[in-house]
């Protein structure tokens, strides 16, 4: 995987979060304060923005860069834990002759692994981790079974639907959510669906036929 | 929507600038990143460091100043600030007294300033503000948030820092302020978060919204609207229940301060006709009031809404309440 | 209309009974006939006097205290009071040095304020505050309207009467202030009377008056939603034009006060950004700003809009604004 | 005349401001500040809830009172004006054995120009003075031609439909509308209505064939 894959993954990210622009707004409107999808746009237009500076730099590094920036553009509780996922991430993340699907599912378990210690949250807590956490166990799982990136990538997004739907019903114990007791249930949580976006996003890119030859 | 702004992204430093440029003689406004800080910095005191999410106005940039606070750092609306701007303005001010962060307990404010706090090198500390009784359940601690009350914080441990006491005092006088006060807020109005462009949430012409947090996040339960008393009745009965599961002792006649609240779009008339209202049934319950704030303190942009906030007052908190503060939105004694 | 009332009757009283114990140590509440007056009145200085309809809160009440007015008399919510009131607040309060009545200029505050002052046996005078640009044939005088200028007619004078200023020296002061101060206001919303029920104009979604009252009378024209810079640019424009009609010297580098004065529901976010979009204008106008003043001070009940409000300074005028002054709304100095 | 008919007309005035409320409060909301109706509601209610003390007043004191308690409840323009005009008429009323048409009429005469002198207005310039001078006017010309009170009532009427019509067009120069410029012009004066509503309700009382016996 190269740098380049990241610039692009962005920017397929960032489409994802604008063409999503309703639903993300609605939900940090119903159980949060209404700026969740601000938020997400801009840190995704200030990823975007750095492509000249991280095109020559290696993956982690590109990664730390990005989540340095996100930890000083982001604010609120999704800046916080986002840029410590990509710090985080950017720490674990293989050498190039180490880059394959199980290293990355590593690297990519560290960074949730900071969010959980970030946010001092687990499972079922109606928040991002409710679609980060299976995920990450997912990604592993399946590439430790050596499954095919295009299978990995299916099951991936399957799986943070999934989870993105679990946190319907949830009442929130983290987060602003977390006042509201039973008023939560019903709605899903808003950081929980820009993380399924921006994973559906990046799968969606990975696991495209002509990406296995362009990266 | 209709707001005085240009540009959506400029709202923010557009704000800010007029706010530095009105009271040039108390604030500096420091940009990339953005905070404010005193004109003339307080050597030898602990430094006080409050921020959060604009759209809260006068909190925190109009509680700069002697008295108070050293300096502030604004997010975007609603959105907490980023762990540098607390980590510049702590180095620019900070004496060797030590840093005391004063953070509203949302987790986007909480874990940006803990980052700030992990990565500062000159020693800190944090008082969170918690004061909003409206979260029933307070075994969640997370969705206790801090509203109005931090006002109360801020100026107390504000009088105390001038004082040259010790990081540790003002933290604890910062808990022990925080614990005695406790808030309740209603909206009548959704507020409107200019980027957004549309207001927060939906609320009938006849509907309000009980127990309603700064951001515009649902509260208790929403009910048809009600005279002036009954809605004030609501509030100060959950602050006094929430006094009592605080275990805060009521024995003799205890002497409160009573802060009335608007959150932007409510008038001085109303304000002033809640706190009528709050100020009798309090005197029923035994109460004395024996201090009193009525204004725009915390405001949640253009909600129409006001909390009450009521402080346990004891001599301690009463010196430090009354003892000289100049800043752009509270002052007295000079 | 959800206000925080709880009978209609009842709104005035219940707001008036909630300053009074609020500002328990600055002003007493004296009923039947209704007026405000300083907890401890000042002997022997002339004795400022203002009053008005209800609804512009902290106009009038606001103001009582050292440094500035020594009583209030509130009207029904945007109706003048009744001469009864002002001529039992004189007798209350006047010493031999007389009294000043300060009257924003509508046609009831006159007449109720005039046959006061007729039927006083205490020597006594009136300044008329008429401030508002908005209204463009000047050679109507009655339309000229006092608007939030005439907070710092009432503090300068304030501050002159408190040195034992004779009357006519008073009363000069303030048609001086009050000739050099213009305004001019803007409605994003109508404000709604609590009697009434409802909004007194109707106005679109995207439509703002330019030139509102503070009753929400009709202004200059109703134009299109516009960048708050174009909304300040037109009051800037109608500030100086009067400036010009009104032959004000602006040789040199012309120092001003620039007032931006809130209706109620604008929050304050937006007012500094009004107040940096106007300051950078006057700037260009080669205006130095050398006194501000941000906040909610003259309102128009629940109204979303702002007023713009310059008073041209000298020296004279810099020392009264800059005097102590303890008051529920302003207060510095002291 | 007796006390008894000024008590039975503010009663029918009062009946006749409260069914005009939709009028009353449009047309002050349009050019003024939407707190005329309730002014007028008040007004009405003050001297109405007076009964017990006046029905023992001869008329002139009557009158006397009900315009010092209008200046102690009103407020506002109209208040001050429409107590200076009773305070101004209750001077001039006719003793009991000189009351006839053409007295009260010059009574009535001394409390408009009260409020002529009070608010420095005249005819033309969008206030109730557009009602009230013609309506004057046309009362002394009739009574001293000694027209019977039901002609003279009728004349009154139609004077002061005219008059209150004639504000439709005109620009004020007077009282809170003074600042609209050509922006008033199109609506009808609120004082104007008021006062028209008031002397209809008041002739047609006087007009009524049952009254010329009970009073
Ligand atoms: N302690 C936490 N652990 C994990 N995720 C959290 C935590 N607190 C909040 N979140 C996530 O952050 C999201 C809200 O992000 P955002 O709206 O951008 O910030 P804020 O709540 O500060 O306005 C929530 O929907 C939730 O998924
Ligand atoms: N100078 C004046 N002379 C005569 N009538 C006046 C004058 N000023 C105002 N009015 C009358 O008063 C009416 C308004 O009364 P009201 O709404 O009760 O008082 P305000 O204008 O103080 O709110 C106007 O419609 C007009 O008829
Ligand atoms: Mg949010
Ligand atoms: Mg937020
Ligand atoms: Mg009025
Ligand atoms: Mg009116």
């Amino acid at each position: 995987m190269h740098t380049a894959f990241l610039l692009d993954a962005a920017k397929a990210v960032q489409k994802s979060i604008l063409d999503n622009e309703a639903a993300l707004e609605s939900l940090d409107r119903a159980i949060g304060d209404g700026d969740h999808y601000i938020n997400m746009v801009r840190g995704a237009q200030a990823i975007v923005s750095m492509e000249d500076e991280l095109t020559s730099l290696s993956v982690a590094l590109a990664l730390n860069k990005i989540g340095l920036k996100l930890l000083s553009t982001l604010g609120g509780a999704s800046g916080a834990l986002m840029a410590s996922f990509f710090i985080s991430m950017a720490k674990q993340w293989p050498t190039a002759e180490n880059t394959n699907p199980l290293s990355i599912a590593l690297a990519f378990d560290a960074g949730v692994q900071a969010i959980m210690l970030r946010g001092k949250a687990g499972l079922g807590e109606k928040t991002m981790l409710d679609v980060l956490i299976p995920v990450s166990q997912q990604f592993k799982l399946l590439a430790e079974k050596k499954q095919s990136t295009p299978l990995i990538c299916k099951a991936i997004i399957d799986t943070a639907d999934q989870g993105l739907q679990n946190t319907r019903d949830l009442i929130a114990t983290k987060g602003r959510a977390a006042g509201l007791g039973e008023r939560a249930i019903g709605h899903l949580d808003p950081g929980a669906k820009s993380c399924q976006l921006i994973i559906t996003a990046i799968c969606q890119l990975a696991s495209h036929p002509i990406n296995s030859t362009r990266y | 929507m209709k707001k005085f702004i240009n540009k959506l992204d400029d709202v923010l430093i557009e704000s800010l600038s007029g706010f530095a440029q009105a009271h040039a003689d108390l604030v500096n406004l420091s940009l990339n990143p953005h905070f404010l800080s005193r004109k003339k910095p307080a050597a030898n005191k602990v430094a006080l460091i409050s921020g959060g999410g604009s759209g809260h106005e006068p909190l925190h940039a109009g509680y700069i100043g002697y008295g108070m606070l050293d300096a502030a750092c604004p997010g975007h609306v609603f959105t907490s600030p980023t762990p540098d701007q607390m980590l510049t303005a702590a180095e620019h001010i900070a004496s060797d007294k030590g840093v005391l962060f004063i953070v509203k307990n949302y987790a986007g404010d909480v874990m940006n300033f803990e980052m700030a706090a992990e990565m500062l090198s000159v020693e800190n500390a944090t008082v969170y503000t918690s004061d909003d009784c409206a979260v029933v359940n307070s075994t969640y601690t997370e969705g206790r948030r801090g509203v109005a009350g931090t006002v109360i914080v801020e100026k107390c441990v504000g009088s105390l820092a001038e004082t040259g006491a010790s990081l540790a005092d003002c933290k604890a006088l910062g808990e022990k302020v925080n614990v005695r006060t406790s808030s309740m807020g209603v909206a009548l109005t959704s507020c409107t978060v200019p980027a957004a462009g549309r207001p927060t949430f939906a609320i009938g012409d006849n509907e309000i919204e009980m127990g309603v947090g700064i951001h515009g996040e649902p509260g208790r339960h929403r009910v048809k609207m009600q005279e002036a008393d009954a809605i004030v009745n609501e509030c100060v009965k959950a602050i006094l229940a929430d006094w009592q599961q605080k275990q805060l002792c009521l024995k003799g006649q205890p002497e409160a301060l009573l802060l009335v609240n608007g959150f932007g779009a409510t008038p001085l008339m109303e304000l002033y006709l809640i706190y009528h209202s709050a100020a009798t049934l309090l005197k029923k319950h035994g109460i004395a009031i024996s201090r009193s704030l009525v204004g725009n303190y915390t405001t949640a942009l253009d909600m129409a809404g006001a909390s009450v906030s009521l402080c346990l007052l004891d001599d301690e908190i009463k010196h430090h309440w009354d003892s000289p503060v100049h800043t752009a939105a509270l002052r007295w004694g000079c």
